[in-house]
């Protein structure tokens, strides 16, 4: 369970988490939705370790996470996406399983790597160069792909299903669904989609300029105005 | 008989310069031997140590396996010294002028020999600011092996005699001596500035000092200072400057030897020679000397060439030299000279001296 | 792949261990060139696995070979410790030192490898002034020679060319068994994206400061060994740029990537400038090193040992 | 005004398009969807120049471009709007837009440009100064297409604009293309989007595993069967 | 005390506008290609080797060899922009080596055709002391103090203002998005070199009729050029200028409360102070995360 205690992160003049409190894991998936540059992302990196934050405080599990390294929140159970992929240089697709999975999970299991490339479709590509060989929507498959490696409690999934064709789109939630089901994984994922998101999550929380404007079920969010305004630019529901 | 003799010098590198310059002396030496001697010949073998203790131990050994049967050359104490170790090892002769550090001869080695030391330098120095009767100095020098060495004598020296002497060390690599030529202005306010470096630095501080003006004197340096060409490619800067110095400019070859030299010299290089060549060509002419008297009797390869140099006492380009059981040139003093008129006078000491000093002096 | 080059690798342990001493061992020159490439070797390997395991550039290499060769030397001189001792005490010595530079970890590509280098300026000044200790610019001279183990003397050539060979050797496989290990894996991984490999577990710093502590040890052996070798040591020579310039020409020159190719091309440097280049042109020789340089990135950017190879495949098909 | 016939390009030993033929005419927009991986983008960038094709060709105005470096196509009135953030991410985000204006015969409708660009998108102006490398996904995708747009292209060719924008800019995008082709400029549309997409396109081209396996007047699409195409993989 | 202290400070001021001088074209290339010239301090050598044969062959002085040295060290800037365009692999680390194997080449040309003599200028005009109040230097160091600003001054409009300095900086960012917009890699980093080589021409000349030079000397060049470069922040032409005035007022003043033999330790640790605080030089920026 992850709680966002007044969290703010200041670029500058530019507060990009405006005091942000927030509960996710425990289950549940919990959609984040928001304009562009609402300070979605940003949330994932200072939950995450990336970004110091400005003030507030993070506990995961009921710890405080807020000086631990990165890589200790990774052991911690957090893992994490990127929105621009970053593969693993010089590798090929599974060795940067096995790498997430050494130092993610402490042991090296092939058995679940290879459950793993064939839930995320990338089997076929396990030996290319992860760096240099694969499509746009390949390379987030393998961000999820060592995200998982690493046994995750907790997921932080940034807009991994954006671009992906509706079949493509459809089989990745079906796995995020199963996901969450088999292992009890809690996550958080960004998504500009409302279908998705109303499909795929039990809450939705909606920040925009860096607050929270909204916190709820998919039908309660989606139906509050302030949001629609903010989110989907049209006046009417 | 020809006789394969190795020179082993930086050729590359940070001391190139003065390695040619040494290996121009050892050339000439060999042409007037070959040329005066009708019974025996030799040949040089150059190796380039590259300025690295490294590559001068390999440097010798290259020699060592083309057949030399003494090794002259070296310079800077710290390549010499594992040259001259290799060289030892090897039962070869090594004869230099290019490392003045005490260490070198306190080693017991039985085969290296030198005409120059430490000690020469400095009662060259120290003879010369107590004829000016300086009582106060500034000495600045490099942090450099051989220049550390010399300041810091010649600083103990003055200080025992009662002349206030500041020492200002600095580090090889800087370029802009004004700031530690104001201290000397502004702090020290001493009679006489005594540098201790290389070509480089005596040009830096020189201009520092021409554009700081402290109210010195005597402007004293050591070694590559009064030399022909810095009066010629610095002609505003070496005015009434001292240095050490062999001969005076133009040089006055009294003896046949000088002659030979010098006129070898300048056919061979077609220029002036400077006291590097001289230094190579008397280092290497009595290294020369000694395979001879060997050859003749037949000891060439059974050590008799360090037999024959522990019995050299000869007049030469330095002065007179002799060899002690450590290798040392016990005879060896150093000389002074002063930039005069875009000539070099001898003026220290009296019985060489070739002109009056100018003191005080300085050159603006 | 691996299973091809265990025959190669063999077959040039033979060679160096067997054929060189008993067909090279008694001309000294030749074996002196042989060793001080093997010197550079071992440098050049050190850089190597910082480089590519570290993912750090470094252009202060010298650093570590200063300080191992002052420790050892002093351990020696000074301590009156055995040589077999001063030779790992030089790697420890160097590596207390990389102790100094952890720092600089955080700092990355150009900044990382000229912050390496400020430090082999400042051991350098140190070495020059703290003469106490140092003995100065007039440096060390009859550091004793490598010792003769139950009647076998090392300190002639043949001996010590054994004793540096033994060293790289020992080296090369330390680096290949952590490059094959997940560790290996790991840090060849954050080359591309730092923050990638640590969300996902890794602890980059601890790893890229143990590469940075096995780097300095490596190399500091190397300047441990090449003090007992020539005796002799002073700050200028000790922290010598040229302890990182042939190095790192020798590492990329024999493809750095690469674990026995950083050791190959000081060897062919190194014999190629000496022996061969030297000759032709005594002084300034080093302008064909340099166009050789040229010409082998131009040709064949990977290095050398994937050019052999190339070659090697080309006449097979 | 660009024909592509019997195009083959890949990525070294990798072939990823085999013998794609199509066409954009002029003024209208041209619709290529297609799974991911198909090889969409590849086939831009070979039009493009920025991997060589190995064997057919790509005509511009029935020229052949034949060998056409990449940075003479922006002077042709051909711009590529690219994928994901391949904007210039250490400049800041007015430098990029200006330097969308490069080309020489652009470069004094510069500031104009820069105008129009702000006033599509105002997030922009609000981040002019910050270094493109700090934008957020979304905002890199707008500058991306608004840098596009600076040298007045007459052919535009765009990679799947709308990744990563929220709803409102989707709109907002598809407003903006439909402009675009109003005032008769031609543009090849790569997009995930295949609705909106197909709804506004002129033709429809459906591309599998480096052929294209589909083309059509927009007007006879029928989504159904398009998805079920997608299928038969 | 004070007078030293002054002294000191000028003497840094200038000093610091001599190293600014010999880093800008390093800065420049590494600014905006990600390459290390390593062969810059060869060029700059080079430059004022050209000035001392126009001096001691041909009488000119050094103003008048300025054209001669942007000849040479203009085509010697082609040469390694040509060479570094040859490489197709892992071009940051493989220019560097290149770079270095193209220096190594210039030092042992220059070696083998000046020989290994300490040179600097003769012309005394340019050593005669420039007094203001307290305040000591050459006319050389006033001289090439101010070209070495304007010539900074330019660079910095250069970049930052005009097409090409955006086209640089837009290949140096992202190299197939910087050809979509019509840029030319090829062309725009040949002019970079060129540039780069003017700005050695000028730092060759200065350090010519300020210092002296040796055949060995370009390494310390480049590594006093590079270090700069980094202290500046990469690609930043006002932090170059910053980073060699803090670099030589540090040094000078090194020598006058301590001792000139901790001079170059005192820079160094300078160096190391910046970067452990700002770890991407005095103005680089910080990329943004994730
Ligand atoms: N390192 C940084 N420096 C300055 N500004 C930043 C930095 N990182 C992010 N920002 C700004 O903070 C704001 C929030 O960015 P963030 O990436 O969190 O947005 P987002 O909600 O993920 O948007 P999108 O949906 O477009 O990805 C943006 O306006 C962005 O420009
Ligand atoms: N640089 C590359 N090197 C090698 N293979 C590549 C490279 N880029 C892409 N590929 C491969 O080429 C194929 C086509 O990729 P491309 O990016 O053209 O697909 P796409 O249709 O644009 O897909 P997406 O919808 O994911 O963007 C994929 O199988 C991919 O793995
Ligand atoms: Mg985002
Ligand atoms: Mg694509």
């Amino acid at each position: 369970m992850l709680e966002l205690d007044q969290l703010s992160v200041r670029f500058g003049g530019l507060m990009a988490l405006d005091g942000v409190s927030l509960k996710a894991g425990g289950g549940d998936v919990l959609g984040l939705v928001g304009p562009n540059g609402a300070g979605k992302t940003t949330l994932f990196n200072a939950i995450s370790g990336l970004v110091k934050p400005t003030g507030g405080g993070i506990r995961f599990e009921g710890r405080d996470v807020l000086r631990t390294p990165m890589h200790g929140r990774a052991r911690l159970g957090i893992g994490r996406t990127f929105q621009i992929p970053q593969p693993l240089h010089q590798l090929t697709v599974r060795e940067n399983l096995v790498v997430a999975q050494r130092f993610g999970a402490g042991k090296v299991d092939r058995a679940r790597l290879d459950d793993i490339l064939d839930f995320t479709g990338l089997a076929a590509k396990a030996e290319s160069d992860a760096a240099t060989g694969l499509a746009l929507t390949e390379l987030k498959a393998l961000e999820v792909a060592k995200a998982l490696a690493t046994e995750p409690r907790l997921l932080l999934l940034d807009e991994v299903l954006a671009g992906l064709e509706t079949t493509g789109k459809r089989r990745f939630m079906a796995m995020l669904g199963e996901l969450h089901r088999r292992y009890g994984v809690g996550i958080v994922i960004i998504e500009h989609d409302i279908d998705t998101i109303s499909t795929l999550c039990h809450r939705v929380a909606v920040l925009n300029f860096g607050q929270l404007i909204a916190d709820g079920t998919p039908d309660e969010v989606f139906r509050d105005p302030a949001v629609i305004k903010s989110y989907t630019g049209a006046d009417h529901a | 008989e020809e006789f394969l003799v190795g020179a082993e010098l930086p050729m590359s590198g940070a001391l190139a310069r003065v390695g040619s310059g040494m290996h121009e002396g050892v050339m000439v030496a060999a042409e007037v031997f070959n040329r005066n001697n009708g019974k025996h010949k030799v040949k040089i073998l150059t190796v380039d140590d590259e300025s690295t203790p490294a590559k001068a131990i390999a440097a010798v050994e290259k020699l060592a396996s083309q057949g030399v049967v003494a090794i002259t050359g070296g310079y800077g104490s710290n390549n010499i010294a594992p040259a001259s170790d290799a060289a030892n090892k090897l039962k070869l002769v090594y004869m230099t002028s290019g490392g003045v550090d005490d260490s070198l001869v306190s080693r017991g080695s039985r085969n290296f020999f030198r005409i120059n030391n430490t000690a020469g330098y400095e009662r060259a120095v120290l003879g010369l600011l107590d004829e000016m009767g300086a009582k106060s100095v500034s000495i600045v020098y490099s942090t450099k092996d051989a220049t550390s060495d010399l300041a810091v004598s010649v600083q103990k020296a003055l200080a025992s005699k009662g002349v206030k002497a500041e020492a200002h060390s600095f580090d090889p690599a800087i370029t802009d001596f004004k700031p530690i030529i104001n201290k000397v202005k502004l702090q020290d306010k001493s009679e006489v500035l005594l540098m201790v470096g290389y070509e480089n630095d005596y040009v830096g501080i020189l201009r520092a000092a021409r554009v700081l003006k402290p109210s010195l004197k005597a402007l004293v340096g050591v070694w590559s200072l009064a030399t022909p060409k810095m009066a010629a490619e610095f002609p505003d800067l070496m005015p009434n400057v001292y240095g050490t110095a062999l001969l005076p400019f133009p040089a006055t070859f009294e003896t046949a030897d000088g002659k030979a030299f010098a006129d070898t010299y300048r056919q061979l290089y077609k220029k002036e020679p400077d006291y590097l060549g001289q230094f190579g060509y008397v280092q290497a002419s009595l290294l020369f000397d000694a395979i001879a008297r060997a050859a003749d009797k037949g000891t060439v390869r059974k050590g008799g060439i360090a037999d024959e140099l522990r019995k050299t006492d000869r007049g030469t380009l330095i002065g007179r030299v002799q060899f002690a059981a450590n290798g040392d040139n016990p005879n060896f003093v150093h000389r002074m000279g002063q930039h005069q008129d875009k000539k070099i006078a001898i003026v220290w000491p009296k019985e060489h001296a070739t002109g009056k000093m100018a003191y005080p002096a300085v050159p603006w | 792949m691996k299973q091809r080059l265990k025959p190669g690798f063999i077959a040039l342990a033979a060679l160096a261990y067997i054929v060189v001493p008993l067909t090279l061992g008694t001309n000294n020159y030749v074996m002196s060139v042989i060793i001080a490439s093997l010197v550079i070797g071992c440098v050049a390997l050190s850089w190597a696995l910082l480089g590519n395991l570290g993912g750090m550039i470094s252009f202060g290499h010298s650093a570590f070979f200063g300080v191992g060769a002052y420790a050892s030397a002093l351990a020696t001189t000074t301590l009156g410790l055995p040589v077999a001792a001063g030779l790992p005490l030089g790697g420890l010595g160097a590596a207390a030192a990389s102790l100094a530079m952890l720092p600089v970890l955080r700092l990355r590509g150009p900044y990382f490898a000229l912050a390496i280098l400020a430090y082999a300026h400042i051991f350098r000044i140190i070495a020059t002034e703290w003469s106490s200790v140092t003995r100065g610019a007039a440096g060390i001279s009859g550091i004793p020679a490598l010792p003769v183990v139950l009647g076998h003397d090392f300190s002639g050539k043949t001996g010590a060319y054994l004793v540096i060979l033994t060293i790289v050797t020992l080296f090369g496989l330390a680096y290949t068994l952590i490059n094959r290990s997940h560790h290996g894996l790991a840090l060849r991984a954050m080359h591309g994206s730092e923050d990638a490999t640590r969300v996902i577990g890794v602890n980059s710093t601890l790893l890229k400061g143990a590469m940075l502590l096995v780097s300095a040890f490596m190399a500091g052996v190397a300047g441990a060994f090449n003090a007992h070798y020539i005796n002799f040591l002073d700050p200028d020579y000790a922290f010598n740029g040229l302890w990182v310039t042939l190095p790192i020409v020798a590492a990329i020159f024999g493809g750095y990537r690469t674990i026995a190719g950083p050791v190959l091309g000081a060897v062919f440097v190194s014999l190629a400038d000496q022996l061969v280049f030297k000759e032709l042109l005594p002084t300034g020789h080093q302008l064909v090193l340099g166009a050789l340089l040229v010409a082998m990135i131009m040709l064949s950017p990977g290095g050398l040992l994937p050019l052999l190879r190339s070659l090697g495949s080309g006449r097979h098909a | 005004m660009l024909e592509v016939e019997g195009l083959r390009a890949g990525y070294g030993a990798i072939n990823v398009l085999w013998d794609v033929s199509l066409a954009a005419q002029p003024g209208r927009l041209t619709a290529i969807i297609g799974p991911n991986g198909a090889g969409k983008t590849t086939l831009l960038r070979a039009i493009m120049g920025l991997i060589p094709a190995t064997s057919g060709q790509v005509r511009l105005h029935g020229a052949p471009l034949g060998g056409t470096p990449t940075w003479d196509m922006a002077a042709a009135g051909v711009a590529m709007i690219p994928e994901g953030r391949m904007i210039f991410r250490d400049m800041s985000v007015e430098e990029n837009l200006i330097v969308g204006a490069f080309p020489a015969a652009h470069r004094a409708h510069a500031r104009e440009r820069l105008e129009a660009s702000y006033a599509m998108f105002p997030r922009l102006r609000e981040r002019r100064r910050q270094l493109a490398g700090a934008l957020s996904g979304g905002e890199a995708q707008m500058l991306a297409l608004a840098r596009g747009l600076m040298s007045d292209p007459r052919l535009l060719i765009v990679d799947e604009p709308s990744l990563g924008l929220a709803p409102v800019m989707v709109t907002e995008l598809f407003d903006i293309l439909a402009r675009l082709k109003r005032e008769g400029r031609t543009i090849v549309l790569v997009e995930q989007n295949t609705e909106r997409a197909v709804a506004i396109a002129d033709h429809v081209y459906l591309m599998q595993t480096g052929k294209v396996v589909l083309s059509q007047p927009a007007d006879q699409v029928s989504l159904p069967d398009l998805h079920r195409l997608y299928f038969s993989r | 005390m004070t007078e030293l202290i002054l002294q000191a400070l000028y003497s840094g001021l200038l000093q610091g506008g001599s190293y600014a001088l010999i880093a800008l074209g390093l800065a420049l290339v590494f600014g905006t290609m990600k390459i290390i010239n390593l062969a810059h301090g060869e060029l700059v050598l080079l430059a004022a080797y050209v000035a001392y044969t126009a001096e001691s062959q041909l009488g000119w002085g050094p103003v008048a060899a300025i054209p001669l040295a942007l000849l040479a060290t203009g085509m010697a800037a082609v040469g390694v922009h040509w060479t570094v365009g040859r490489i197709k692999q892992d071009r940051e680390i493989n220019s560097l080596l290149l770079t270095f194997g193209i220096g190594v080449i210039l030092t042992n040309a220059i070696l083998l055709t000046w020989k290994a003599d300490v040179r600097s200028t003769s012309s005394s005009w340019l050593q005669e002391a420039f007094v203001v109040g307290p305040l000591y230097s050459m006319r050389s160091e006033i001289i090439f103090f101010a070209v070495s600003l304007a010539l900074l001054a330019a660079l910095w409009w250069w970049l930052s203002s005009s097409w090409y300095g955006r086209a640089l900086r837009a290949v140096s960012s992202n190299r197939d998005a910087a050809k979509l917009m019509g840029i030319n890699p090829g062309r725009v980093e040949l002019v970079s070199f060129v540039v780069a080589g003017i700005l050695a021409a000028f730092a060759g000349v200065a350090l010519f009729s300020y210092g002296v030079i040796q055949p060995a000397y370009g390494g310390a060049l480049t590594v006093k050029a590079f270090i700069i470069t980094v202290l500046a922040g990469v690609g930043s032409i006002p932090g170059v200028l910053l980073g060699a005035v803090l670099l030589g007022v540090c040094e000078a003043l090194t020598v006058t409360l301590a001792s000139s033999s901790l001079q170059e330790l005192a820079g160094m640790t300078l160096f190391l102070l910046v970067l452990f605080v700002l770890p991407n030089g005095l103005f680089g920026a910080v990329a943004r995360r994730g």
